[in-house]
């Protein structure tokens, strides 16, 4: 399955866009958007451990399932404030 | 009780916050302003640029202030935070908020301040003196 | 460092305190407000008089700063106690300060309005809904 | 000596007078001060056991020497902020 990922600052940055496709199983979790975006954008493996994934709109945990219609983002740790 | 959760590129009215949360039902009002530093571990800062990924940042930043008020006994609170490029100086968020009796005021704002340090999607882009630009993100 | 230190019967303008403590050298800005509360363990407040033995409150405030300036990274501070008749709503007391990071600036600000309210000489005398007066004189 | 002694709040309202004119030892202290007030208005007595007196705009102790040319000035608990 094909899944489009918004992608924040520093990650955006490394990977030169704000928004990439990922393809992931189709019973696809968040751990699997992990993996796939560093297979897929090697230079992105430093930020990967720390990487934080909101689906929906909510911080999502690597077991939650991710949906085709699912708005998925990627971001480093957040530094706001 | 809550009263404007913002994410806005317009510079802030933090007396405008103030305003809006000062009530008679709350003997004390703190004011928190974080603003553009010009100086980080040794290095000069000429901007910043903060980019959000606003949607979720406000949804978080509503989801702060309502566990504040679970916590505290809060009357009022009020809380913005800017994007896009803020110059030296300038303030890039604020939280004011009125509690009855001083202690809550002060524990309440401390307590949401690093609340949305650690959780609303917002980042910072130092733009030093030298040239160079650099994200920051903690622990990473 | 220290800038206005003051015992005034005039309404305290908070945002030019807070003005005068922002600075490009702070990240962080604490500003407090002590305001007019409405009810006090059930009684309803129409007024407060605040009494001052004006020269030495104000050496006091002066002496807290300084102490708190030596305690703390503060960058600029300003602190002002309003004396005289209050109605509802109204600043009683206003501290602002400004430090490079946001703990201190917090820590600060709760300091000295402890120290404010423990050996500044002023006193406040509550105007009850119910007709009476009553001077506020805390374990006496 | 005689001390012109100032009053604030509860104090000056239960003496009646913003400003007393107290009789203590010549080589008196801020002790024989307390003693002077509650004996000359009794009706203070309540408030004396946790008076503050300061002399020249100090806080004083209770040992501390009053001069006939002191500042000197009584007052109950503050309560500002």
């Amino acid at each position: 399955m094909q899944v489009a990922v918004l992608l924040f600052a520093r990650l955006k940055e490394l990977v030169g866009s704000a928004a990439v496709t990922l393809t992931i199983p189709s019973a696809g979790t968040v751990a699997d958007i992990r993996a796939a975006l560093g297979d897929a954008y090697p230079q992105t493996q430093p930020l990967l451990a720390h990487l934080l994934i909101a689906v929906d709109k909510e911080y999502a945990a690597p077991d939650t399932r991710v949906l085709p219609t699912s708005e998925v983002v990627c971001f480093p740790p957040v530094s706001g404030g | 009780m809550i009263s404007t959760i913002a994410i806005t590129t317009a510079p802030i009215n933090y007396q405008r916050l103030v305003e809006e949360v000062r009530t008679p039902a709350a003997g004390a009002v703190v004011l928190f302003l974080g603003t553009v530093r010009e100086l980080t571990a040794g290095k000069q800062t000429l901007s910043l640029v903060y980019e959000a990924y606003t949607e979720m940042a406000q949804k978080q930043m509503a989801a702060i202030a309502e566990e504040a008020a679970t916590r505290w006994p809060i009357a009022k609170l009020a809380a913005v935070h800017r994007i896009g490029p803020l110059g030296l100086g300038e303030v890039a968020v604020a939280v004011a908020l009125s509690t009855p009796h001083r202690a809550a005021a002060y524990e309440a704002n401390t307590w949401i301040m690093e609340a949305i340090k650690a959780r609303v999607p917002i980042w910072k882009q130092e733009h030093w003196a030298d040239g160079t630009t650099e994200w920051q993100h903690p622990s990473s």
